[in-house]
């Protein structure tokens, strides 16, 4: 790893002064589990480390019922895990959180790192995306919002310019009747990285009887995590039931462009978001029925 | 006569015989005998005049650590087996 | 001295009445190592201490025509850098050399070439940047079949391939053709009812210790070298700095430090000797610590293997025939595992008519070396499949026809050598009482596999010293490096000799200098042939102190006799003397007595460890996902010497054939790169996927050990994926022809994917 | 190679003070600067927990945090786990259920498990081994290890009441 300069601004500004003044040259370090990797294996280089876990505006965890979530971009994922509201009020957003990588990792690891670090196979994107999740983006010029569903423009490559800063993620309030899910599929039954990721997000009409909105996000099948507009629309006005979620399932199998690396096969990778998708859709429907769905990961 | 397995591999010099008698006190004796009645036997065990690393000498079921110089009876039977170590 | 070596009393059947052997202590150095005091490879720091990085080669096959260092010499806080040119003029073996450090070739991704020592590792690294070296990049060869074929690019022109059938003339990249013919092959097929055949590919798996390997080399004035290595052998890294470094044993003394795990990888030495090279250029000590990446690329994981099986039998239920082709990828130089594995393949059966054929084949990936029963796991795979096979056809139980066919004493093995007394049948007898084997599954798609496996046991040299102190404790030296518990095991049995408490017996490791060459604590030996050592030193103190005795009381010698609680004389019963007593007479009766045992076990006829596992499986249909529910193991053991010792060699063992099994292996890109390079992606298992494993101990003593101790700690591993493979033939009436048995894998031998 | 920072931090109960350059690792300020080799070196990027420890409380991977990050903060590492009076409980229970052979996933190990006993007194066997998944064994099987950790709970928990009631 090449020497650099470290700072541990405490002021926003002072941050976004210094990330816009080494430009390309600065990077931001909130926990540092995929930044420290990648910079010991020369994936990346720096010549200025700016250490954003005392700037304020990164470190709120504040949920308002009508505002909803608030996810500073540097609060770890312990944190995170263990709010109460955040678990009453988004157990699909926790089922992802909550396994990535092991209890060491996750005292460190944020939101905001796994974000930009803008892994296909990274679990919180998908979960976030099907919760409509918008990034708050900070530089010296000022802040602007982006989807999370736009944040990842490729593996590793995010909307992010020169000196901008991810601030925190918003979550939109839970609607009732909602709920959401998210399973992967690992070999190893813990401390593992996603061969395949599905998160779903169904709304329940009145009556719940039938579908009244859903998304489905795919995660380790395409160069970001996904958006599966068609699986999800299919889902709207129809009444909950195997056969609606097997549909959803092919159209998101369609949707998908898996490669084969040496985590998996494109064909097992095809197959599995077919699974996986179908069984976040339960998990999702008994969550809106108020339910809570069987432990089993993928 | 001391009874000698002989591989397969060198069962053409022996006319196809998987065992065969010879005399000797010694193992290296009793090639040498070997030698005299199949000749080429010695070179194939002992590429250059020592046995192959990954050859063992057995004697009555017991690895020989003498190799060549172990001590062999009347009625003893030899076999070479792999040099083995472990993990 | 000692009691001549032939007249070891044969252990009887009935238990002799033990007071230490048997019993669970804590092991030494446990406490050490719960504070974090004990000190592994990486721990050692000296004064002026450098540290050294090494430079591996980007590519798996290639011919070097440069090396230019000047750029990294000159570099600020850089102190040395050596190449292949730094290693003295035609010492040691060539091989040996190379891959030590690259000569004109390099042949796996991650051959060292060269090595810097820096004030800190970081300015090492960014040194080696600075290195530059030009390569004629050849095309490699990475599949061992490819790798036989005629027109397969070669990795070294002068290999040909040796075999007892003589030198085969034109180059090849198979270094060795092993045969065993036993009966008539061919008469035996013809008489079988039933003939399964069956070929199976396992990838290459890595050891997966944690400790990566750690050196630190220190030149003294006078020109001698202390290494302080984490390694299994301390004696053999010796032998090896000694020829590659042309300097005398006595020059050179090899410290072992704590082990954090070898499994076989830590019997070959990686950082030694560029240690030793940088720390004689630099003219300070330095510490060579390998990476994660380095370790899982450069160190020498098992083979990856093709195995061909074919095995016929009657309708009786007798295995007539049995025929085997083992192709075992050497890595970059000859020697791999081949030669065990042709030996264990068929082992724990009794079949009249055998042929196995096996084929040591050099591939660009790097040296192979030894993990845990080396060759046997594979080659256990595939047999107990088609055994599993014989027997469904045959409609007979599989424990049932394993009895019917197991190997007894005096049944002669593929290779002519006729089996001791070993507890084959008892294993099968007790494995099929056990609850296990007969308790319900308890649910949808569950299944339950049973494999057979062996590891025969190798003895080798060791040596042991016993110092009396005149409080009556004793001392005891060893040069088996403690692994896992041997130490402990080692100890007891000098105990139970004394008659002393093993409290009472100090026991330590000792480096190159202060100990009798010791081989490698690997083989499953070190408990067996170290414990012989021990047992030697403890008799031959007895000895002195009968003397001592008739000394003391007038009286001879002969006439002194120890029960291992006093030492009496036939002349004068009222003379008694305990241990500890006689030791405080030691000064004034001649001074300290040390007992001295060098042993070499290879001379008894040794048997080994046989084990029949039971595995209950869960498959998700869905994704293919396997989840071990229930593991019992059922081993011949001899003799525990310590129960839970044995047990967490038994819990290891299966825990890494688990891994074998279904998560492990080292996966290479077509142009040879190692695609798994971190333990994210060379999946060990976690606390989540391995079951409670539940040993059960058989003791049929080894008549050749005066406790009858077999060697325990192999076999564990060697049944494991075969038994697991059996579980999920029961699920999805597949077999399964491929290692590891990946969630992707199972699907499509499903038929789902 | 100048460039390097003073850091102040609470290492073991002991305030501590040493240089380190920015790229230094909290693991190789631990080891090579302090000295304090009990916390082991097994992947350095996160994948095995050998280099566990507490860092203000929390456990995390020591080769993933920079020495310069704890500036202010509070570390334990193995070798301040024993206190004046003895072996931690769960140290003594690693002892006593065999829960190690080579020791050199135990110093990680012990942190974690420390770290999960001072969040839940009296944790199942499924949540040892989800919470341990991160500390990668070789030599165990890991089952004698989640019995210690449960042993240990068991007397920490009984201390416990016996302290309440003294």
């Amino acid at each position: 790893m090449k020497p650099f300069q470290y700072r541990a601004p405490t002021l926003l500004s002072e941050a976004l002064s210094l990330l816009a003044s080494a430009g390309q040259r600065a990077r931001a370090l909130a926990g540092g589990t995929d930044l420290l990797v990648q910079m010991r294996r020369g994936l990346i280089s720096a010549d200025l480390i700016v250490d954003v876990k005392k700037v304020f505006e990164l470190n709120r965890l504040d949920f308002d019922p009508s505002d909803g979530l608030t996810i500073g971009a540097a609060v770890p994922l312990c944190r995170i895990c263990e709010s109460p509201e955040v678990a009453r009020h988004y157990p699909g957003l926790v089922d992802a959180l909550s396994i990535i990588g092991s209890v060491a990792v996750r005292s460190r690891a944020t939101v905001g790192g796994n974000l930009c670090n803008a892994a296909p196979s990274a679990d919180s994107i998908p979960a976030l995306i099907v919760h409509g999740a918008i990034c708050t983006v900070a530089s010296r010029e000022g802040t602007r919002q982006v989807p999370v569903a736009r944040f990842c423009t490729g593996p590793g490559q995010t909307v992010l310019g020169p000196g901008e800063l991810l601030v925190s993620v918003r979550v939109p309030p839970p609607r009732p009747r909602a709920g959401a899910r998210y399973l992967r599929f690992t070999p190893r039954h813990e401390m593992d990285i996603a061969v395949v990721g599905v998160a779903a997000w169904l709304e329940l009409s009145e009556g719940l009887t039938t579908i009244a909105n859903a998304r489905i996000a795919l995660g380790a099948v395409a160069p970001t995590p996904l958006l599966a507009v068609e699986a999800g629309a299919s889902l709207v006005g129809r009444t909950p039931s195997a056969a609606a979620f097997a549909e959803a399932a092919a159209l998101a199998q369609r949707v998908a462009a898996p490669i084969s690396d040496v985590r998996g096969t494109a064909a097992q990778r095809r197959h599995l978001v077919g699974i996986l998708t179908r069984r976040a859709l339960e998990g999702a429907l008994q969550r809106a029925r108020g339910a809570e769905p069987d432990g089993r990961q993928g | 006569m001391v009874v000698v397995w002989i591989p397969s591999l060198m069962r053409d010099l022996t006319g196809g015989r998987a065992r065969v008698s010879a005399p000797g006190r010694t193992v290296a004796e009793v090639l040498d005998a070997l030698e005299a009645a199949y000749p080429g036997v010695r070179e194939r065990l002992c590429p250059g005049g020592r046995l192959h690393p990954s050859l063992a000498v057995v004697v009555d079921g017991r690895r020989a650590p003498l190799g060549l110089l172990e001590p062999v009876g009347e009625e003893s039977e030899v076999q070479f087996v792999p040099a083995v170590s472990g993990g | 001295m000692s009691t001549p070596r032939d007249e070891r009393k044969p252990v009887t059947d009935e238990p002799v009445s033990l007071r230490v052997i048997g019993t669970r202590p804590p092991l030494y150095g446990a406490v050490d190592k719960v504070l974090g005091r004990a000190v592994f490879g990486a721990d050692v720091s000296l004064p002026e201490l450098l540290h050294g990085k090494v430079l591996r080669s980007p590519h798996a096959h290639a011919r070097i025509l440069s090396v230019d260092t000047r750029r990294a010499e000159g570099y600020p806080g850089v102190h040395a850098v050596v190449t292949a040119r730094d290693l003295p003029e035609g010492a040691g073996e060539q091989f040996e050399r190379d891959n030590t450090l690259a000569g004109d070739k390099v042949l796996y991704v991650g051959h060292p070439i060269a090595a810097i020592a820096a004030e800190s590792p970081h300015i090492a690294e960014e040194a080696l940047a600075l290195i530059d070296v030009q390569y004629e990049v050849l095309p490699p060869v990475l599949d061992v079949r490819r790798a036989m074929q005629a027109d397969a690019p070669l990795l070294h022109e002068t290999l040909r391939t040796w075999s007892l059938a003589g030198q085969a003339a034109s180059p090849s990249n198979v270094a060795e053709h092993l045969q065993h013919v036993k009966g008539d092959p061919e008469q035996g097929f013809a008489e079988a009812d039933v003939i399964v055949e069956r070929s199976f590919t396992t990838t290459m798996v890595h050891q997966g210790y944690i400790e990566p390997h750690a050196s630190t080399a220190l030149w003294h004035p006078d020109g001698s070298l202390t290494v302080w290595t984490c390694t299994q052998g301390a004696f053999p890294v010796r032998e090896h700095l000694s020829s590659l470094l042309d300097l005398p044993m006595a020059r050179i003394r090899v410290v072992p430090t704590e082990i954090g795990g070898g499994f076989g990888g830590k019997a070959s030495s990686y950082v030694d000797v560029v240690a030793a090279l940088l720390a004689r250029k630099a003219g300070r000590p330095v510490k060579v610590v390998m990476g994660r990446d380095e370790v899982l690329k450069a160190t020498g994981p098992t083979p990856g293997t093709f195995i061909r099986v074919r095995m016929g039998a009657r309708r009786d239920g007798r295995i007539v025939a049995a025929e085997a082709e083992l192709c075992y990828e050497a890595g970059a130089y000859p020697g791999s595992s081949v030669g065990s594995g042709a030996d264990t393949i068929f082992a724990c059966y009794d079949i009249p008519n055998a042929r196995v054929d096996g084929y040591d084949v050099v591939v660009n990936k790097p040296k192979t070396s030894s993990y845990r029963a080396p060759g046997a796991t594979p080659a256990v795979f595939a047999v107990e499949q088609v055994v599993d096979e014989l027997a469904e056809r045959l409609g007979i139980d599989p424990l049932d026809f394993r009895l019917l066919n197991c190997a007894r004493e005096g049944t002669r093995r593929v290779s002519g050598q006729p089996y001791p007394r070993v507890g084959f049948a008892e294993v099968l007898q007790a494995a099929k009482a056990h609850p296990h084997y007969s308790a319900p599954l308890g649910g949808p798609n569950r299944g339950r596999g049973i494999a057979f496996g062996y590891w025969g046991n190798w003895a080798g040299q060791s040596c042991c010293t016993i110092s009396v102190n005149a409080d009556g404790t004793v001392s005891l030296l060893t040069g088996s490096v403690d692994v896992s518990g041997a130490l402990t095991g080692i100890a007891m049995q000098a105990a139970e000799e004394l008659g002393l408490e093993l409290r009472q017996v100090q026991a330590r490791v000792a480096d190159t200098a202060s100990i009798g060459y010791t081989d490698v604590s690997a083989g499953s030996r070190t408990t067996f042939g170290t414990g012989l050592a021990a047992i030697e030193a403890a008799r031959d103190v007895i000895a002195q102190m009968r003397a001592r005795a008739a000394r003391l009381w007038g009286v001879p010698v002969e006439t002194v006799s120890y029960d291992r609680v006093v030492f009496t004389t036939s002349v004068d019963p009222t003379k008694r003397l305990s241990f500890r007593e006689l030791a405080a007479q030691l000064s004034a009766t001649g001074g300290p007595v040390m007992g001295r045992g060098n042993v070499d076990g290879d001379v008894l006829r040794r048997g080994g460890a046989p084990g029949l596992h039971i595995a209950d499986v869960e498959l998700d249909p869905e994704t293919g996902k396997v989840t071990v529910l229930r593991y019992t193991a059922v081993q011949d053991v001899g003799r525990a010497v310590h129960p839970g010792n044995v047990e967490g060699q038994i819990k290891g063992g299966v825990a890494q054939g688990i891994g074998w099994a279904l998560y492990e292996g080292c996966f290479y890109g077509e142009d040879g790169q190692l695609l798994n390079p971190t333990l994210l992606d060379n999946k060990l298992p976690t606390a989540m996927d391995i079951p409670v494993v539940e040993p059960v101990i058989v003791e049929v003593p080894d008549p050749v050990h005066p406790y009858g101790v077999r060697g325990a700690g192999e076999t564990p591993i060697v049944p494991v994926a075969g038994a697991i493979a059996n579980a999920l033939y029961r699920i999805t009436g597949r077999r399964m022809e491929r290692l590891p048995m990946t969630p992707a894998y199972v699907l499509e031998r499903m038929g789902v994917i | 190679m100048d460039g390097k920072v003073r850091v102040q931090a609470t290492i073991n109960g002991q305030p501590v003070e040493f240089l380190c350059e920015p790229r230094q690792s909290l693991l190789e300020c631990l080891r090579d600067i302090l000295g304090l080799t009990g916390t082991k070196e097994g992947c350095s990027d996160g994948n095995c927990g050998a280099c566990s420890v507490l860092l203000n409380g929390r456990l995390v991977n020591s080769c993933l945090v920079l020495g310069v990050e704890i500036d202010g903060g509070e570390v334990t590492t193995v070798e301040g786990l024993a206190g004046p009076d003895g072996l931690h409980p769960l140290q003594q229970a690693f002892i006593d259920h065999a829960a190690l052979q080579c020791g050199y996933c135990t110093p990680g190990m012990l942190l974690a498990a420390k770290a999960l006993l001072d969040r839940d007194p009296d944790p199942s066997e499924e949540r040892i081994r989800q919470w341990l998944a991160g500390n990668l064994c070789r030599c165990t099987g890991y089952d004698r290890i989640v019995r210690a950790v449960q042993d240990a709970a068991r007397r920490m928990r009984r201390d416990a009441d016996v302290h309440a009631e003294g």
